[in-house]
């Protein structure tokens, strides 16, 4: 039983991870209908700047505490800056495309960052900073759940928490809404589209960069190419949750997170990924428009 | 309009052409042409870049001096992204361009593709770090060299070591699926099956990449394993080991050549105590190691990442082989290669008849306060 | 005026990337010693660059806006792209245009290096390859992110069938584009539901459990250490030296790209071409009209495979080693970037398309570590200045003319 | 109040409209009646710039605004209820109504129109928790009427609110534009195929073909022209 629940736990923390990065693509393909493959880029950016940040903090002598506040504001402020950023160079000049045109600008922007960080910084790994020390009171069940599965966890809920309400309240929010379901009659009420578009690349984006903090944390390492699966990941847990539906995408990482843990657990980890998109490849075949995803039936 | 529509269009198709051929007039010089091979972009570039360090380092030395036998030598760098396909395009431009030596290739499977094409042009290869068995014992490279250990002589090493040594009777054997990994993770366990000592409680490979490896170590823990023994390299592994100390395991951690890297134990940090690694020879008293370390230190400003030892004992190997025979003809090199033991960072060492070093025979090492030292 | 406008903006712009790329490119810290290094004269040279770029970028706007538009019915084509149109509508200049590019093609590698030789014999392969995906993305416009998949089918059964069986080149060609066109078949069936993006993904998974698979099933497959000493195609049991081979291989992928642009050309005006247009144009409308989606989406599927399944076939004779680091997502990414630039459905755009991207990299070499930098910065690039691909395709018209009767097929 | 002069507008290398010339006066309601695919619906589209004005200039109360963000002309006071009525479909009707307040900030202002539209559509007020897409026809018109008068327009342009409903609500839809004009003293420029009921409670009208302005007057005059009788009203 024991196995189980730590098998669960450790499935659930990919899974919020996912999430976090899961949300970011599904919000922009909510609102523009893209595949933005330099979703995981900006996730590996994130990232980054945390380690940046927090290095030359603890160099510098701060306490911790400011350098976990600190470097994961940098990581959100310059996430979304280039999320914000990238939008406006390699997507809005497509918006009247194609529509696979800006997928490949997607393509070609997440191998253009890569290489970018590869050579502005290194190729090598690098340790991250210990950002959060285990807590005493942790320390009977260290071996079940981690402090920092339970941070990764907490966080996720509370960032969850804060987006729904802002999606559902907020003039922001609403504006995202309507131009996801009707970007002609958006701007016909008086939204600005491509200010929301903006936002919604800056907001994804921001999460993305709390979810590449939190996982270099957690495995204490970080390089350029970390992006790459996991932005995969990601959007597969979006696609299984149905692409474009908020709750679906954290639903979508949570289900994927723990049938690859489940199946390395019980199974074999050699298959795990061939597990997670033969699942993906199941549940599309009884739901198409994935776990919940509105059926989009064209009316005859 | 017509005659003019195609003398434009030829116009521009010479133009083409002449472009496309410009690269392919490689000026026969004075020089020696040393060109390097490997990943330098990409997600493997980690392990490719050190090597065109290393080589910079030796070359500019030896060309400060005044080249060998009165000729620089001068770097050709091809870039192959460790991916067969490319390999081989790489090592036709090395050859179209004159390449008389080369350091590379990186990856075991991009060197298998690029082989044929330098055997073809009898080019002397010498890799630092591809380990497949097939490249030396197969026989048929007989132009291949490396300055590393084949994985038959490391899998043993490892096993006998966790078993012989520490004791430990019950192995998880994990590998990260790749071409260095998975065949010495095999080796590994074909080793026990044959030796019958020690029992393989668990043998599977993980995602490299994958961003949390908790699922894994719960099954290790699960599979009451003493010991992990590791085919890969050090990002996966210290990985692993961080999680293993999060989830408290106390089962000991035994791995190879590709963890053996300073870069393990910075990344791991805490977790890294205790580890053990096969790695060549001890050569904490090699002065040859400690100096190249200390030149790459005054060029680049950092420390030296994967290989770079070996990359480095290679370029040296292979220089010393062109001085002292005066030529680069692949017999003569090979002859100065077989019979002459040349002092580098992994050793004095020189190579067999099949091309693997003589003289890099297994350390084993543990990590202790932060550094690699050998078991004694 | 309007220039000092345009300066403040270019000052603001190159301001904006300043502080953009200010962690990752100015500050670099060595964890380990902890050492921070602050590389200031990177933010100038990011500064004057920007600032540079957006001044070149708005002059040539500027000068493209100011420009008399063409007669050209108002559409701006490249010129390279109406130049390709024009010649390839008139019979006469078709000709000679096919006539120089066969002689090029075919003096080619009596010109060049080997290793010139070698890089165009690979970017044949994309042809083909891009060719087929083209069949599959550019005139059914199913999304297919796994194509690559297929062409693993084809090295691997090549390379296998030789390996126990020692079957020879030309035996399995036709056995890898078979097999190939089955697994076509496989996907396709579960997926005939899905539509658009949906599709995409589970080609993407399809893809990567084909790699997983070739990856984990050791016994099978030879796992990650791959396969090696594939041999190269031979020619009624001769034998060739490493250039004879090359040259041969080469000759080999020029007529595979002929007979696939003849058979895809076929295809595209064929009942079946223009049921996968209309399909992709309006399923349901389709339906309506009659055709059985199912089938037609299949054949797409099986044929697109059919080719890279040859193609696969060509790549382990060619690199006589293959491993599944060859498969990968990106390889599918990049077919898939020369179908649309080259300019979806466009058998033209596709062999141009397939060039520039599989020759660039290569004569991006030169460039060494950026090389890669730069390749996407003009993917992206290419994509912003020309959305609908090199060359767009031209739909055939057909026009009624009194004395030959309308053609009916 | 709007003045168009030689406007051109089109899609890729078509223009759609030509020199298309037209005023709206203060307080009127003007009809622009034609055919299917005479260019109606992009003259309005390109009223609001969503289609980009290729040539001329369009004047809304007495400023230039063709060049001007759609957002910032719906400030202005011009909105548009557009063909096929754009209901969002999974914001409920009180969100809608809410997306149509989207550039207020006078929250009691605001609460006040809402009442008043369900005043004017009572059903609306029935259905305000359900999602847009599940409305009627008839139901999804009154909506994206009350949707655009929440923005509290000084000019109110209605693209073929007619279409694709029953004889009795068209009826009941053409008595409440009735009414927005003369309570609110809403300007109104409506877009009509159904050019009788249009020319019925119009002032003025245009009609236009292919692209162009051809005829214009009072609606009176227009219903009684023998042309427009044979081509528009079926008489």
């Amino acid at each position: 039983m024991d196995y189980f629940i730590e098998l669960f736990f450790s499935g659930l923390t990919r899974g919020s991870i996912y999430a976090l990065i899961a949300l970011g693509y599904t919000m922009v393909y909510g609102i523009i209908g893209l595949i933005n493959f330099a979703h995981g880029e900006i996730y590996m950016i994130g990232a980054f700047t945390a380690f940046i940040v927090a290095t030359v903090l603890s160099v510098y002598g701060f306490p911790l505490v400011s350098i976990v506040i600190i470097s994961g504001l940098a990581a959100v402020v310059w996430a979304s800056s280039y999320g914000y950023t990238i939008e406006k160079i390699a997507y809005k000049p497509l918006r009247h495309a194609p529509r696979l045109s800006p997928l490949i600008s997607a393509i070609g922007m997440s191998i253009f960052l890569q290489n970018y960080v590869l050579l502005a910084q290194t190729s090598d790994f690098l340790p991250f900073p210990t950002l959060f020390p285990d807590l005493e009171f942790m320390e009977p069940i260290a071996h079940i759940i981690g402090t920092t599965d339970v941070i990764i966890l907490v966080t996720t809920i509370v960032v969850m928490v804060l987006l729904t309400l802002i999606i559902k309240f907020t003039k922001i929010g609403k504006a995202m809404r309507a131009t996801a379901q009707d970007r002609t009659m958006a701007t016909l009420v008086g939204i600005n589209v491509n200010n929301v578009i903006s936002a919604t690349f800056i907001v994804g984006s921001g999460l993305a960069a709390i979810g590449g903090m939190l996982v270099a944390a957690h495995i204490g390492q970080i390089n350029f190419y970390i992006g790459f699966l996991a932005g995969i990941k990601a959007f597969t847990a979006a696609v299984l949750g149905g692409i474009g539906s908020i709750p679906g995408a954290v639903l979508g990482s949570f289900v994927l997170g723990l049938t690859e843990s489940f199946a390395t657990g019980y199974v074999s980890s050699d298959y795990e990924d061939v597990f997670a998109f033969s699942l993906l490849v199941l549940i599309l075949i009884f739901k198409p428009s994935g776990l919940l995803g509105r059926a989009s039936n064209e009316k005859v | 309009m017509k005659v003019n529509l195609r003398g434009k269009l030829l116009t521009t198709a010479a133009c083409a052409l002449l472009a496309l051929s410009a690269p392919a007039l490689g000026v026969a010089g004075d020089t020696i042409k040393f060109g390097v091979a490997g990943p330098h972009s990409g997600d493997l570039a980690s392990y490719g870049l050190p090597s065109v360090n290393a080589a910079k380092v030796v070359i500019d030395k030896v060309n400060a001096k005044g080249g060998i036998n009165g000729k620089k030598v001068e770097m050709l760098i091809e870039d192959d992204v460790c991916k067969p396909e490319i390999a081989t395009n790489t090592a036709t431009k090395l050859v179209s361009d004159g390449a008389e030596v080369v350091l590379g290739h990186i990856c075991s499977g991009a060197t298998k593709a690029a082989m044929p094409i330098y055997k073809n042009a009898k080019i002397l290869v010498m890799s630092p770090s591809a380990t497949s068995d097939e490249l030396t014992l197969s026989g048929d490279y007989p132009n291949f060299f490396r300055t590393i250990a084949p994985n038959a002589a490391q899998s043993p090493a490892m096993i006998d070591f966790a078993v012989d040594k520490l004791g430990l009777k019950k192995i998880a054997i994990i590998h990260d699926k790749g071409d260095y990994g998975k065949p010495l993770a095999e080796g590994a366990k074909k080793y026990v099956e044959k030796t019958g000592k020690g029992q393989v409680v668990l043998f599977e490979g993980i995602t490299p990449g994958a961003m949390d490896y908790s699922a894994i170590v719960q099954k290790i823990k699960q599979s009451g394993a003493d010991v992990v023994v590791f085919g890969g390299y050090h990002p996966e592994a210290s990985k692993i080991v961080t999680i293993m100390k999060k989830k408290r395991l106390k089962t000991k951690f035994v791995s190879d050549d590709g963890v053996k890297d300073d870069t393990f134990i910075k990344v791991a940090g805490d977790a890294a105590e205790g580890v053990y690694a096969a790695g060549p020879q001890d050569n904490s008293n090699n002065p040859q190691a400690a100096e190249a370390r200390a030149e790459h230190k005054a060029k680049f400003g950092s420390d030296p990442g994967a290989f770079y030892d070996g990359a480095y004992a290679a370029t040296v190997a292979i220089l010393n082989a062109i001085e002292k025979s005066g030529s680069t003809k692949l017999a003569d090199l090979k002859k100065v290669l077989e019979t002459e033991k040349v002092a580098t960072p992994v050793g004095n060492i020189s190579f067999d008849k099949n091309g693997d070093a003589v003289g890099v025979g297994f350390s084993m090492y543990v990590v202790e306060n932060g550094k690699y030292v050998v078991v004694k | 005026m309007v220039l000092l406008k345009e300066f403040k903006k270019a000052l603001l712009t190159s301001l904006w990337f300043v502080f953009l790329t200010f962690p990752i490119v100015v500050i670099k810290v060595d964890p380990i010693e902890r050492t921070v290094f602050w590389r200031w004269q990177n933010a100038f040279y990011m500064a004057v660059g920007t600032f540079s770029i957006y001044l070149l970028v708005k002059f040539y706007q500027h000068r493209k806006e100011n420009q008399p538009k063409s007669s050209d019915a108002g559409e701006n084509k490249l010129p390279i792209s109406s130049l390709i149109h024009r010649i390839l509508l008139n019979p006469v200049q078709r000709n000679i245009f096919i006539g120089i590019v066969a002689a090029i093609s075919i003096v080619f590698p009596h010109i060049f290096s080997t290793y010139q030789t070698n890089v165009m014999t690979t970017a044949l392969m994309y042809v083909v390859l891009g060719l087929g995906l083209n069949i599959v993305v550019g005139l059914a416009g199913l999304l297919d992110l796994g194509f690559v998949a297929f062409y693993a089918v084809g090295a691997y059964t090549y390379s296998l069938l030789n390996l126990h069986f020692g079957l020879g080149f030309w035996t399995v060609l036709p056995i890898g584009g078979l097999l190939a066109a089955t697994f076509g078949i496989l996907l396709g069936f579960p997926v005939l539901r899905l539509r658009g993006d949906y599709l995409a993904i589970v080609t993407l998974g399809f893809g990567e459990i084909i790699r997983l698979i070739l990856e984990n099933w050791g016994k099978f497959s030879k796992g990650p250490s791959g396969i090696s000493n594939i041999p190269r195609p031979g020619f009624f049991g001769m034998h060739f030296n490493l250039e004879q081979s090359v040259l041969y291989t080469y000759y080999l992928m020029i007529i595979l790209v002929i007979v696939t642009i003849f058979i895809v050309n076929r295809l595209q005006d064929s009942r079946l071409g223009r049921a996968w247009i209309a399909l992709r144009e309006d399923e349901i409308a389709c339906q309506a009209m009659g055709i059985d989606k199912r089938k037609t989406k299949l054949v797409a599927f099986s044929l697109g495979a059919f080719w890279a399944g040859i193609v696969g076939v060509m790549f382990a004779a060619k690199t006589t080693f293959i491993n599944p680091a060859s498969f990968t997502f990106l390889e599918s990414a990049i077919i898939l970037s020369i179908v649309v630039l080259g300019g979806m459905g466009s058998i033209v755009g596709v062999v141009f398309g397939a060039l520039i991207l599989i020759l660039l990299p290569e004569y991006l070499r030169a460039l060494s570590e950026y090389r890669m930098l730069a390749f996407g910065a003009i993917l992206v690039c290419m994509m912003i200045f020309r959305p609908q691909g090199l060359i767009s395709n031209i739909r055939r018209t057909y026009k009624f003319e009194k004395k030959s009767p309308p053609p009916v097929r | 109040m709007l003045e168009l002069d030689k406007v051109q507008a089109g899609y890729g290398n078509k223009l759609a409209i030509k020199d298309v010339s037209l005023k709206v006066e203060d307080g009127e309601i003007i009809t622009l009646i034609g055919a299917n695919g005479a260019g109606k619906s992009t003259t309005l589209m390109t009223i609001c710039n969503v289609v980009e004005c290729r040539a001329g200039t369009i004047k809304f109360q007495d400023k230039e605004i063709h060049r001007m963000a759609p957002d910032a002309i719906v400030k202005m006071g011009l909105c548009q209820v557009p063909e096929g009525r754009h209901i969002f479909p999974q914001l409920s009707v009180k969100e809608n109504l809410d997306m149509g307040a989207f550039l207020r900030n006078d929250k009691e202002a605001i609460k006040k129109d809402m009442d008043y539209v369900y005043s004017l559509f009572p059903i609306l007020y029935k259905r305000r928790h359900q999602d847009g897409g599940n409305l009627s026809g008839g139901e999804q018109q009154m909506l994206a009427m009350s949707r655009a008068l929440m923005a509290k327009p000084k000019l109110l342009l209605l693209d073929e609110p007619s279409m694709g409903l029953a004889p009795l609500v068209i009826r009941q839809i053409f008595e409440i534009i009735k009414q927005i004009n003369k309570e609110n003293n809403t300007t109104i420029f409506l877009v009509e195929q159904n050019a009788n009921q249009a020319l019925h409670i119009a002032d003025r009208g245009y009609v236009m073909e292919n692209g162009r302005i051809t005829l214009s007057g009072p609606a009176q005059e227009l219903l009684a022209n023998t042309d427009i009788q044979k081509a528009y009203l079926g008489i």
